[in-house]
């Protein structure tokens, strides 16, 4: 058997069981995300939400995807057809890809690459990508500006992200993930970091398009934005990336600022809950925070996301990054 | 198949090659030029960074890295220039380029 | 050039192949079995009343390109911190100091940028 | 590590960016207070250079001798005086923003960092931030789209330029091992060390910087550009960048790459030649002056680079000689150039000098000084840069430099002569405006430098004597 | 021999740019400045001629070597200084560069009415260039005074010339600006080999015998242009016929000389073999140049170009008279040049007092001026006659010590060169036929006034001077006696062992 799985066939074998293995967690959390999203909301709103398909709706997404698979996909005349078909699926194979560095558990990466973070960081500013394709191969207006305004915001908080990843980064000494969630062992890195922690939480719900950053498919302007003229299964492959970059996002904060797999405290009853479990359940956390967001605050305006992105937090993520490096530097703090 | 030195120098190569030629042959648009360009760019980092490693010296990535940078500095002049010269003649197509004689 | 390198990264390939492939069985499954009747008001783009009349590309906003810019530079001095950040440790004052004299030279640029309004988005 | 050394640079650059942020704070226009300080902070580093120690700072990145310290001088010489051009045009011309002198400032520390470059890597940097800023300023009169045009096809080529150029470093380094100047020298004494590799990356870095001095066969781009862009920039164009890129194809050819000579000489030869034939031929047939001159300078180069293609010390001090003299004569007449205006518009025809010795005759004076110098004529400066160039020639034996050399010296002295027959021989077609004191004094200063050299060319001499002894040890 | 130390020659030399800078300093409307510029340039003029004189009353006729020399550092490491200085050869030229100047400028008073401060500027200019090149004992010297030229002598022709002016202004720089930069290599090669540029010290300099020839031929192109000898001398009709007055009595009387000055000062000593070698080359280029542009004078319609053709076959006997490498041939041509000087630039005035008056060069255009203008009449007869060499005037002496000269050497020359006197004597006299005799065919000439006394004054000084040229010549041949005697035992020296050299 050991002589099987070191075969270059074993190994194409183990990673395909443990890419699915991954994937499918994730994409049953993708799609139990929307119903969970429509449930809170709805809890929030003292509604009931879906509750018809299934005990308590729980089979409502399955409904969902039938339903979308059953549309006709509708490609507009003006459209450039291989890119519009293209852009959807760019989009949820981004949002996918991106999972196979993150550690789950110790040791529990599929690819536990040393450059991990850099690796995350590059998928996501990828998905640029998907959403400028589609508002340009859909040769609509409202999905022209839907997309460019949602590169734009996308690409404003990146930079601020980065600001903030280096900031961690500094207190980690090392860009593999795992590493990441180790240094975290002593103290989460939310507490000591925690006005970047908040920036950086709030700059994924822009990297997401989410309310209250949810401008590029701002219902009232642009219609849906970027995939106005998406339907059927194309549409929901933009559906579930996006929430799949949720969770990916939530993933990235739980293992920056929440520790990880790490149990909140190194002690008796936490530690027997295992590691996965605690990740899932912080991820969980943050995906109800993302939730709660939306059901509390207001769209912003446009300009005002602008202005916030680049005149409060990028100035802000900087300075603290500075003064981090130098507190750091000063109190030897630093990891060897 | 190990993949060594000379492979990534003929990539390199036919990159650099595929830049010039789009720089040149190209009749359409003055931002396949911008593409060019930065195709060159990225010909010589990958040829930097083949023998950095090759040489086992980070001289090579270090030079990559100002590449980098310097590329985008240049692609944002470029962008900048392509963005006046579009509001001054309406079009950015290679052919119209030639109000000055040369 | 190591091949270990290389087979750190085929798991990454692995996970591309699969979730392309889900995304393509995805819409393909869906153009196999929806059934399909497109007609010309079906594939008329998203509008108000009338067609567009030219192409919808042709031309937008500079203030996205000003955008794309700031963006490109910016995001290559993130690009410099990751390895200065990594390796703040091991490279005493003079690595530090370096880099603080490059972001005071970014500082600088920002503040150019924000008095000449290109911050703003109005 | 000396970084003392690298003080002039320093200065610049934080000044630089001090300037910059003092200029963009107060709400009014700040054109003229900031071009003060530029011109304040070029003087400044200039006065360190001249201060400045000798040896090499920031890890052998970085060299400071008497060739560097010539060449910055006159760079930094040529961007100040380059400012002082753009003074009166700029406001007149509604380009009166402040990041103009601060571009300037900042594509002189480029030059600083290319003259004093001892590193493949330091090379690059210096050209790229001198380059970005050109671009920028060619393109400066966002209303014009020949601005825009020269803009766009500077920044086209001289992004090419420099891809070419990286690429040839990228094959230097990786066939030798290493970019730093010293270590290439010593890789490339033992003959052995030289592999096709090398040679055909060092093509490659040639042709990148005979892009930027706009060497025969990569000028194409000279005419274009300096006609379209505006005239102080073209003035600034033609003059200090050319000492920057001219200095560091003298350094590079004759420090790491002095022991190939024989691999690059007769490239540059051809090149110096090439440039020579063009330089006369192709400006006679033109009416813009800003063209005209462009072509002029093609020529000049060729010249210039006479003196790099014989390789000895003579050969270099000739080269700095006549890139000197040459800073002088082109600015001068740049400023008449500058200073060519009817009824408020700017012109720039050739016929446009119609008639100036009599309704402006100092300032066709200094123009047919100029032009008069520009052709070799003794006793004017710009006979004893050629002198020079000549003589390196001579010395090497290489007569068909030296045959080619006087006589597209002779034809090139056609189309100035022709400059001076429009403004003394023909009837004038109304008066230019009177050019502003900071013009005058710019002509008045050069063109006395071009006429008096004569006189004491000594100290000149000495110093370019004392440059090429230090690159060539 | 400049025993007070004094700088006389750089004096000489450059106090006309002084006389310039006051000149350009005025300011004023314009009748005032024109007025100011006229008597600021005679004055400057004549000071300068003043000054001269004293180097004709102290030099030491009996040495060849180098008088009044100064030497000051200019160029210490590359051997080139600034070195000044005459010998028996070149002193006679300084002086007709400073006797002419004044005479050209009082000949222009009413002729230039334009652009007067200008004009005065680039005569002064111009003065200075010639003396300084006449003087310069510095092979670089020498080549930034005689390019120099050009650039005072462009602005002359090109503004204040006639119709085709422009033309013969880019005809003229341009020739001699490619002849000598010719020259400039072969200095340039010089001056690498002899490690110096000064030519007391490059005489000892033996060049080698293969360099010779390409050397040879370098000067050959620039004071061929200069001189000017057949087949290059196309630019000289035109320059002269364009240029005003003055200036075509200075071209005439000066800048020719330029070209045989080099040949006497630099291609004789330097180079004797190839000077030896190519002298045949010479003989037939300059019996050419006598034959044929005699034979084309004889057709010319316009009076100033007739003259200036004759100044081509006087130069062309002066260049025969310097390659007999004689005693009679060099002092022959050194005196045919003095003299050249003089009449033909009195001849191109005789021409401008009609131009002043009719505006027209034509030879058709007059006749009969004699019986209107007598006291013209008889000054362009003695001019005339001076030019055809008449005995007793200045020509003569030494066209006749060059038929001399050239006998030794070879008949044909001589008779080449006696067979041009002759033609010079038919066309310059049917010239003078038909403009003063014969009957008056027009009208308007009847109104001309004879010659005023400002033309007096200026035909005064010349007619003195041809009559004292021709009637006691050894006043000025004693001058170069030393010289030239000094020049041909040099050469055959040298020449002597070269030949030696071949034999062993």
């Amino acid at each position: 058997m050991d002589g099987f799985l070191s075969t270059p066939v074993g190994i194409l074998a183990i990673t395909l069981a443990q890419t699915l293995a991954l994937l499918v967690p994730v994409l049953m959390g993708v799609a139990y995300l929307t119903l969970a999203e429509r449930k809170v909301l709805a809890a929030m709103q003292m509604r009931k939400g879906p509750n018809v398909v299934g005990p308590f709706g729980l089979l409502q997404p399955f409904a969902d995807a039938l339903k979308m698979l059953m549309k006709e996909t509708i490609v507009p005349s003006g459209a450039n057809r291989y890119l519009f078909l293209f852009a959807p699926m760019l989009t949820f194979m981004l949002a996918m890809l991106a999972w196979a560095v993150i550690p789950v558990n110790e040791g529990w990466a599929i690819a536990d690459i040393n450059v991990g973070i850099l690796y995350l960081f590059a998928i996501s500013s990828l998905g640029v990508y998907g959403i400028i394709i589609a508002g340009w191969a859909s040769n609509s207006k409202y999905a022209f500006l839907g997309a460019l305004r949602s590169a734009a915001q996308m690409v404003s908080y990146e930079v601020s992200m980065g600001f903030v990843i280096v900031t961690v980064l500094m207190c980690v000494g090392s860009l593999n993930l795992t590493a990441i969630v180790k240094a975290q062992e002593t103290v989460w890195f939310f507490l000591p970091l925690f006005p970047m922690f908040i920036i950086f939480f709030i700059s994924t719900l822009a990297e997401t398009n989410r309310a209250p950053f949810d401008l590029p498919e701002g219902e009232s302007e642009l219609v849906a934005g970027f995939f106005v003229e998406y339907s059927s299964m194309s549409f929901a492959l933009f559906f579930l990336g996006e929430y799949a970059n949720m969770i990916l996002m939530s993933a990235l904060t739980t293992i920056l600022f929440l520790g990880g797999w790490l149990p909140p405290i190194n002690a008796e009853p936490f530690t027997w809950i295992p590691g996965p479990i605690w990740f899932a359940l912080k991820i969980a956390l943050c995906l109800f925070t993302f939730i709660w967001v939306r059901a509390t605050f207001p769209r912003y305006r446009y300009d005002q996301l602008m202005r916030l992105g680049w005149k409060v937090f990028l100035p802000f993520s900087l300075l603290w990054l500075v003064l981090t490096a130098a507190v750091l530097k000063l109190t030897g703090w630093l990891p060897a | 198949m190990v993949i060594g030195l000379a492979h990534y120098l003929t990539v390199g190569a036919i990159l650099l090659v595929l830049g010039v030629f789009g720089i040149f042959l190209n009749r359409k648009n003055v931002i396949v030029i911008l593409m060019s360009v930065e195709l060159i760019l990225l010909s010589v980092n990958l040829n930097f960074v083949a023998f950095s490693a090759w040489l086992d010296d980070l001289t090579g990535q270090v030079f990559a890295m100002f590449v980098l940078t310097v590329a985008a500095a240049e692609a944002a002049i470029g962008l900048a220039i392509v963005v006046i010269y579009f509001r001054n003649r309406g079009s950015i197509e290679v052919e119209d380029i030639s109000t000055l004689k040369g | 050039m190591t091949q270990p390198l290389l087979a750190e990264y085929f798991p990454i390939l692995v996970f591309l192949a699969i979730a392309g492939g889900i995304a393509a069985a995805m819409v393909g499954g869906s153009l196999l079995l929806a059934r399909q009747k497109p007609n010309a008001e079906k594939l008329s783009a998203y509008e108000c009343g009338f067609e567009p009349f030219d192409d919808t590309r042709r031309r937008f906003d500079v203030r996205f390109y000003l955008v794309a810019i700031l963006f490109i530079i910016f995001d290559l001095e993130v690009a410099f911190l990751f390895p200065w950040a990594i390796a703040l440790g091991e490279i005493g004052w003079f690595g530090f100091l370096s880099m603080i004299a490059f972001l005071g030279v970014l500082t600088v640029g920002f503040i150019y940028e924000w008095r000449k309004g290109a911050l703003d988005w109005e | 590590m000396i970084w003392t050394l690298a003080l002039p640079e320093l200065a610049l650059a934080v000044s630089g960016l001090i300037i910059l942020a003092a200029g963009v704070i107060p709400k009014q226009d700040t054109f003229f207070p900031v071009s003060m300080a530029c011109v304040g902070a070029l003087l400044l580093a200039a006065v360190l250079v001249l201060g400045q120690g000798e040896g090499t700072a920031l890890g052998g990145h970085y060299v400071a001798d008497a060739f560097s310290n010539f060449m910055k001088v006159l760079a930094i010489g040529a961007a100040a005086v380059g400012i002082l051009l753009s003074l009166d045009f700029n406001e007149k011309e509604g380009l009166a923003r402040f990041e103009f002198p601060v571009l300037m400032l900042f594509a002189t520390l480029g030059m600083m960092v290319m003259i004093s470059a001892n590193d493949l890597l330091a090379l690059y940097l210096g050209l790229e931030l001198l380059s970005l800023p050109l671009y920028v300023i060619a393109a400066f009169n966002r209303d014009s789209s020949r601005s825009a045009e020269a803009g766009l096809k500077y920044f086209v080529l001289g992004a090419l330029a420099s891809g070419l150029l990286l690429y040839g470093s990228s094959l230097v380094y990786g066939f030798a091992g290493t970019t730093n100047f010293d270590r290439l020298g010593e890789a490339f004494a033992e003959p052995h060390g030289i592999s096709a590799g090398v040679i055909v990356g060092i093509v490659f870095v040639i042709t990148g910087l005979a892009f930027k001095v706009s060497a025969v066969p990569f000028h194409m781009w000279t005419p274009d550009v300096y006609e379209g862009a505006p005239t102080p920039v073209t003035a600034f164009f033609a003059s200090a960048p050319k000492v920057a890129a001219i200095a560091l194809l003298a350094r590079v050819l004759l420090g790491p790459f002095g022991d190939l000579v024989a691999q690059w000489q007769q490239v540059i030869l051809l090149v110096s030649i090439g440039s020579m034939i063009l330089g006369a031929f192709a400006a006679i047939g033109q009416r813009n002056l800003k063209r005209l001159m462009a072509y002029s300078s093609i020529g000049h180069v060729g010249y210039a680079l006479m003196g790099l293609a014989v390789g000895s010390d003579i050969g270099l001090r000739g080269l700095l000689i006549y890139m000197a003299i040459y800073v002088f004569m082109n600015l001068g007449t740049f400023a008449v150039l500058v200073a060519m205006r009817r009824q408020g518009r700017a012109v720039e025809g050739v016929d446009d000098l119609a008639g100036l010795g009599r309704t402006d005759p100092v300032m066709a004076m200094w123009m047919a000084v100029f032009m008069f110098s520009m052709a070799g004529i003794p006793p004017l400066a710009g006979f004893f840069g050629k002198l020079y160039v000549f003589l390196a020639a001579v010395q090497g034996g290489f007569w068909t430099l030296a045959v080619v050399g006087v006589l597209t010296s002779v034809i090139s002295a056609y189309y100035y002569l022709r400059i001076v027959k429009v403004m003394y021989f023909d009837a004038p077609i109304g008066s230019l405006d009177r050019a502003p004191a900071s013009l005058t004094v710019v002509m008045a200063g050069t063109g006395l430098f071009t006429l008096l050299f004569a006189l004491w060319p000594a100290p000149m001499l000495a110093a370019a004597q004392a440059a090429a002894t230090a690159l060539l040890g | 021999m400049n025993a007070a130390g004094f700088p006389l020659l750089s004096l000489i030399t450059f106090l006309p740019l002084a006389g310039a800078a006051i000149i350009m300093s005025v300011r004023g409307d314009e009748a005032v400045v024109a007025r100011n510029a006229r008597w600021t340039a005679l004055w400057t003029s004549l000071i300068v001629f003043l000054l001269s004189l004293i180097l004709w009353a102290r030099f030491d006729q009996s040495s060849a070597a180098f008088q009044f020399v100064e030497k000051v550092s200019w160029l210490p490491e590359f051997g080139v200084g600034y070195h000044m200085g005459v010998d028996g050869i070149s002193v006679l030229f300084v002086l007709l560069s400073t006797a002419l100047t004044p005479i050209c400028i009082l000949a222009s008073w009413e002729a230039i009415e334009t652009r007067v401060r200008e004009y005065m500027v680039a005569f002064l200019i111009l003065e200075t260039m010639m003396v300084g090149m006449f003087a310069a004992l510095d092979f670089i010297v020498f080549y930034v005074f005689f390019e120099a030229v050009l650039i005072p002598m462009f602005l002359i022709i090109g503004v204040w010339g006639g119709a085709r002016r422009v033309y013969a202004a880019f005809k003229f720089f341009l020739y001699t600006l490619l002849g000598s930069v010719l020259m400039l290599l072969a200095i340039l090669y010089l001056w690498y080999n002899a490690g110096t540029t000064d030519i007391p010290q490059l005489f000892e300099y033996q060049v080698p015998r293969a360099a010779q020839t390409w050397i040879f031929f370098a000067f050959l192109a620039s004071f061929a242009v200069k001189v000017p000898m057949w087949p290059v001398h196309t630019w000289l009709p035109d320059a002269h016929v364009e240029a005003p007055t003055a200036g075509s009595v200075i071209l005439a009387g000066v800048l020719l000389k330029m070209g045989a000055y080099g040949f006497l000062r630099f291609t004789l000593p330097l180079l004797p073999e190839a000077s030896a070698a190519f002298a045949p080359l010479i003989f037939v280029l300059s019996v050419v140049a006598v034959v044929y542009t005699s034979l084309v004078a004889l057709a010319q319609e316009d009076m100033k170009k007739l003259i200036a053709y004759s100044s081509v076959a006087h130069m062309g006997i002066v260049t025969i008279g310097i390659f007999t490498f004689n005693q009679q041939g060099l002092a022959g041509a050194l005196f045919t040049m003095l003299a050249h000087g003089v009449v033909s630039g009195a001849l191109f005035l005789c021409v401008g007092v009609l131009y002043d008056r009719v505006h027209s060069r034509e030879i058709q255009r007059y006749g009969g001026v004699a019986a209107i203008m007598p006291s013209y009449g008889l000054v362009f007869l003695f001019f005339t006659m001076a030019s055809v060499g008449l005995p007793g005037l200045a020509n003569f002496v030494g066209e006749f010590l060059v038929i001399v000269g050239a006998w030794r050497v070879n008949p044909w020359v001589a008779f080449g060169a006696a067979l041009g006197m002759i033609l010079g004597a038919a066309y310059m006299l049917y010239l003078y036929r038909r403009v003063s005799f014969g009957k008056v065919t027009r009208e308007d000439l009847r109104a001309l006034l004879d010659l005023r006394p400002r033309e007096y004054a200026v035909f005064a000084p010349l007619i003195l001077l041809t009559l004292w040229m021709g009637v006691y010549p050894q006043s000025f041949l004693s001058f170069f006696e030393a010289s030239v005697a000094n020049l041909v035992a040099r050469h055959e020296a040298a020449l002597g062992a070269a030949r030696l050299a071949g034999i062993q």
